[in-house]
């Protein structure tokens, strides 16, 4: 069983004090970490590609059909994404001709580094971290602003007036999103007194491993709720994927985007997508903590049931309007986030007069 | 209340999702409702018009159609042209029929109007080709697709 | 700085011909300021095939299979209006089991069109889908029940002036007993997706309000005027066909915004179901065909008939001159003039509201053109 | 059908504007093009009458009499009554007929249909363009002297 919850960190192990017996320490390390960056974009890209695929499998069901089950000789349609993949890869790549074609270009690259390089703080496990820096939680936040700017770059960029009007859209949504998002993240940081991602997660370690902060009730809920609908927005899901809304503005900022440049936005939005998930099950879902299980498993089984979530309220609801949205931010989850931040000091201060914490 | 109206909706297609795993009774609206077309086919109902087919004479085996050009002249788009005949009175029969599939509207205005019960609208409905010309179907073809169809047994409901 | 200096622009936007939200090839041209629609131009005619002057050239009953080729999401009440228009035209007298096939088929038709209607509605507002395949997968059966009577799911090509072209086949009438007892739980469980939901309550109420004096100055029929609460409905005003026998009530709902559009037609597709099981129930039997002479030539005049459409007031104006094929043949559609009160509802709201006014006055394209 | 041919309404009429409207029967009035502004808005505003409802504009082309016929189908929705046929008679060679649309504002996109379509103008409308066909092509394909190029 031990042997089993640390099989990552053994195979790490194992592998470095390979390398060290005949290259110098600090090669070691600068390999070790190339290792672990293009293992965790691998994997993300991986894991992406067939998310597509799961998307489309329970959306399919949600609404009776079966979902894309054709393609390849698997079963289920198994090779979907590989089909999706090299169709992005062959389509042609066309800018337009009165593009900025710099800004244009550079928009899905962007966008795409910005949501990568959030994984590297991501802990997937016990002692499965990138990166356990000791301002994690701030590092993602910074980071996850920068793809407002890739948005924007797009919309404008692009020099279509959809694509200018989803840009807007965009980075009004993302910008007033941030607050309430940063707003219930400190309710996690105040609970665990940390902002290192790994300790977030070790202090909700109790009750077998289901102290998690979301049964903090009411703060620890309340702040959990509001970053799912804060993280919804920020990554563009349904109810709130205002930015693309392809029955108003037709995809707003990549409607001019075609190919891998397309390609290169999608796997962001899901890259997104996993990571905003996988932060909200480290602050509020007790990360890798659970009993039983391994701990990389019980990880992904929380992402993976927050991913369901989000496909599922893709599934079911309409589309807010940018006003209507705006006026959420701020007339309900500010407010409520800013409460919430009070009521968790005052509850800790409280709980510490009382001796209990 | 916030959120109580949206919980309700979700309900609903959790339900659907589940159902398409663990649903069970014999409606059709239960569970999924997508057909696997080309391993799973519905079978046209008795009544459905699909290509025009001509019906074989049970006496001679040849065509019933003995040239009438009634059908030609009813047609609202004229997809049924050529018609040529051999013979004289009640031996006349019909020797060559173009029908032009891509044209046809399938309101089966022709099948009522032929006074000999000679023409149908089969329920073949494949009718995909990979050229303009193969749209127009002659009598022989025709004639298959009426056999086809007779052998099929659907002629009436 | 002074706000009131500052320089602000209007921008022009093209909302198609093609846009996922127009419902086919309509093109709008916006005048945005911000998000605000200024103004709004609609035009149409991409799809325009000069139906009327097709009509001129068939006989009459050449032209039966082209009126379901108008709005082909309900080619039964089409072909219903086309064959009112003929016999009041040449004076023919239906029998009385045709106008009850006629009755169950433009019902059916009704509640089709307005699930149809209410799914594409949500797919404006950015539901992913599921109202609308939920729609269709309803509308499969009662499409199913048309393949059975006509041969056709679509094109039908059924109602003839003088009755219905065929006896309603061995085991319909169950069948479609059926189908209609699983209406009201349909549209049960839609209501409970949507009806109360706040992001569809918030997104449709209030939104496109269309004032009951403006509806009717816009000669806006249908849905969209007993929407704003005017109790006009051709079926109980005209009372044609048989509809004086059946129990239904005339569905209005008094603000004149998408949301009451939307229950307008939620209610009538109860009110359908009611008036089908009435008629299931009364089924006569008898002939359902008049005797027609050979060669059909109505007497020269001209005649209007009208019926209520799922849409709003279907009417065929023809004119005869007593040869064998109208003389005049005119559709007066009421997508196209439904279109005309476009304008007057989206000016003031949003791009986003845009596509849910006019997925709410629902129009068929098809219709439209001509 | 209930419907019935509204005498009254037309004997009204009638007797307002003696020499400007004939009763052709069948519920139908025949009005003279000069008058057409003036009955209409009569009937429109009128408490009796109230005809608040413009149903269809339709052109005919009568070619053998050398004139086009613009049919009117009126219905009154305040009294549920109607329908009360306006018909205008105009000249082939010089075919203009007074726009309706300051009237019932219904009338705007059928006029300009049965302008695209027939060729009528209508005097006073305030965007008379094509609607239908595109712009520049120069002849109405419901005439029934039109060719195809």
């Amino acid at each position: 069983m031990a042997a089993l919850n640390d099989l990552f960190l053994n195979l790490q192990r194992w592998f470095v004090g390979l390398l060290a017996r005949f290259l110098p320490d600090w090669l070691v390390m600068v390999i070790s970490m190339l290792v672990v960056s293009v293992m965790l974009i691998v994997t993300a890209l991986v894991i992406v590609l067939w998310l597509t695929w799961l998307e489309r499998k329970i959306v399919g069901r949600i609404q009776d059909r079966y979902g894309a089950n054709r393609a390849g000789f698997l079963p289920f349609g198994l090779l979907q994404p590989i089909a999706d993949a090299v169709k992005f890869l062959t389509k042609e790549d066309i800018v337009p001709r009165e593009a900025d074609k710099v800004v244009h270009l550079l928009a899905p690259v962007l966008m795409l580094g910005a949501s990568v390089m959030l994984l590297a703080v991501v802990p997937f496990g016990k002692g499965m971290i990138g990166a356990d820096i000791d301002i994690g939680i701030l590092y993602l936040v910074a980071m996850s602003s920068l793809s407002a700017i890739g948005l924007l770059m797009a919309g404008w960029g692009s020099n279509n007036k959809y694509s200018l009007l989803g840009g807007m859209r965009a980075v009004a949504m993302l910008l007033s999103y941030e607050i309430p998002m940063g707003l219930s993240i400190v309710v996690a940081v105040m609970l665990s007194k940390s902002l290192s991602m790994q300790r977030i997660v070790e202090a909700q370690g109790g009750w077998f491993g289901l102290r998690w902060f979301a049964f903090f009730f009411p703060v620890g809920t309340l702040a959990f709720l509001t970053y799912f609908v804060s993280a919804l927005a920020e990554v563009n899901r349904s109810p709130f994927d205002i930015p693309e809304a392809d029955s108003e503005i037709v995809a707003g900022y990549f409607i001019e985007y075609s190919g891998i440049k397309f390609g290169l936005f999608f796997f962001a939005e899901y890259v997104n997508a996993i990571v905003v998930s996988s932060v909200a099950t480290t602050l509020f879902l007790g990360g890798w903590q659970g009993p039983i299980l391994p701990p990389y498993v019980w990880f992904f089984l929380k992402v993976f049931a927050l991913l369901f979530v989000m496909m599922w309220f893709r599934g079911t609801l309409p589309r807010l309007r940018i006003d209507q949205l705006m006026g959420l931010a701020w007339k309900v989850l500010v407010p409520v986030g800013l409460a919430n931040v009070m009521l968790t000091g005052l509850g800790i201060a409280i709980f510490r007069a009382l001796g209990w914490a | 209340m916030l959120g109580l109206g949206i919980a309700k909706g979700l309900a609903v297609t959790l339900n659907h999702f589940r159902k398409t795993y663990f649903g069970s009774g014999p409606s059709k609206g239960r569970g999924l409702f997508t057909v696997q077309y080309p391993e799973e086919r519905l079978a046209p109902l008795a009544r459905f018009r699909g290509s025009l087919a001509h019906l074989a004479d049970p006496e001679t085996g040849g065509p019933r159609c003995t040239a009438c050009r009634i059908c030609e002249r009813t047609c609202p788009v004229g997809c049924i042209s050529g018609i040529e005949g051999e013979g004289r009175g009640r031996e006349r029969r019909a020797t060559q029929y173009l029908y032009n599939i891509g044209e046809c509207l399938f309101c089966g205005l022709c099948v009522e109007a032929c006074p000999f019960e000679a023409i149908a609208m089969s329920h073949e409905y494949e009718l995909a080709t990979y050229s303009h010309d193969a749209l127009v179907y002659d009598l022989r073809k025709l004639a298959e697709i009426g056999k086809k169809y007779a052998l099929e047994g659907k002629e009436e409901a | 700085m002074d706000a009131a200096k500052l320089k602000t622009e209007t921008i022009t936007l093209n909302v198609g011909p093609q846009h996922p939200s127009t419902h086919g090839v309509f093109h709008m041209i916006l005048t945005l300021e911000g998000e605000t629609i200024v103004d709004l131009e609609p035009v149409v005619g991409y799809l325009h095939r000069n139906h009327e002057k097709l009509g001129e050239g068939f006989t009459y009953l050449q032209y039966c299979p082209y009126p379901s080729r108008l709005d082909y999401i309900c080619g039964m009440t089409n072909e219903h209006a086309y064959a009112l228009a003929v016999e009041k035209l040449a004076g023919l007298q239906v029998p009385e089991r045709a106008e009850y096939i006629r009755t169950i088929m433009a019902e059916l038709n009704r509640m089709v069109n307005h699930i149809v209607s209410i799914g594409f509605l949500l797919n404006d507002l950015g539901a992913f889908f599921t109202p609308v395949l939920y729609c269709l997968k309803q509308r499969e059966k009662v499409l199913d029940l048309f393949e059975m009577a006509s041969g056709s799911r679509m094109m039908f090509n059924y109602i003839r002036y003088g009755g219905v072209a065929r006896d309603l086949p061995e085991g319909f009438i169950s069948a479609a007993q059926e189908v209609v007892g699983s209406f009201p739980g349909f549209v049960d469980e839609l209501e409970q997706l949507l009806t109360e939901n706040e992001i569809f309550v918030a997104r449709t109420k209030g939104i496109g309000i269309l004032p009951p004096d403006v509806a009717v100055d816009y000669s806006c029929t249908g849905p969209l005027l007993r929407g704003s609460g005017v109790p006009y409905d051709i079926r109980r005003v005209d009372s044609y066909s048989i509809y004086s026998r059946f129990d239904f009530d005339v569905v209005t709902r008094p603000n004149g915004d998408v949301f009451d559009r939307y229950m307008v037609r939620i209610e009538e597709i109860r009110q359908s179901t009611r008036i089908v099981e009435q008629a299931l129930g009364e089924l006569p039997e008898g002939p359902v065909m008049a005797e027609l002479p050979r060669t059909f030539r109505p007497p020269a005049g001209d005649a209007y008939g009208r019926i209520e459409a799922p849409k709003g007031e279907l009417g065929f104006y023809l004119v005869s001159d007593g040869g064998d094929k109208p003389y005049r043949l005119k559709v007066r559609s009421p997508s196209f003039i439904n279109l005309g009160a476009l304008p007057v509802m989206a000016r003031g709201y949003k791009v986003p509201d845009l596509v849910a006014i006019l997925g709410s006055i629902d129009i068929t394209l098809g219709e439209v053109d001509r | 059908m209930a419907e019935e041919e509204p005498r009254a309404d037309i004997a009204e009429l009638e007797e307002r504007f003696p020499e400007a409207v004939e009763p052709l029967g069948g519920g139908v009035l025949q009005v003279e093009t000069a008058h057409l502004l003036e009955v209409a808005k009569y009937m429109r505003e009128d408490p009796d009458l109230a005809f608040d409802y413009l149903s269809s504009i339709t052109g005919v082309d009568r070619i053998g009499e050398g004139r086009f016929e613009v049919v009117y189908h009126l219905y009154s929705m305040r009294r549920e009554a109607g329908p009360l046929v306006l018909k205008v008679f105009v000249p082939r060679e010089e075919p203009v007929v007074p726009s309706l649309a300051a009237i019932w504002s219904g009338a705007n996109v059928q006029e300009r249909e049965v302008y695209d379509l027939m060729g009528i103008r209508f005097s006073g409308h305030p965007n008379l363009k094509r609607i239908l066909l595109w712009e520049g092509y120069d002849k109405h394909p419901l005439r029934k002297d039109f060719q195809e190029d």
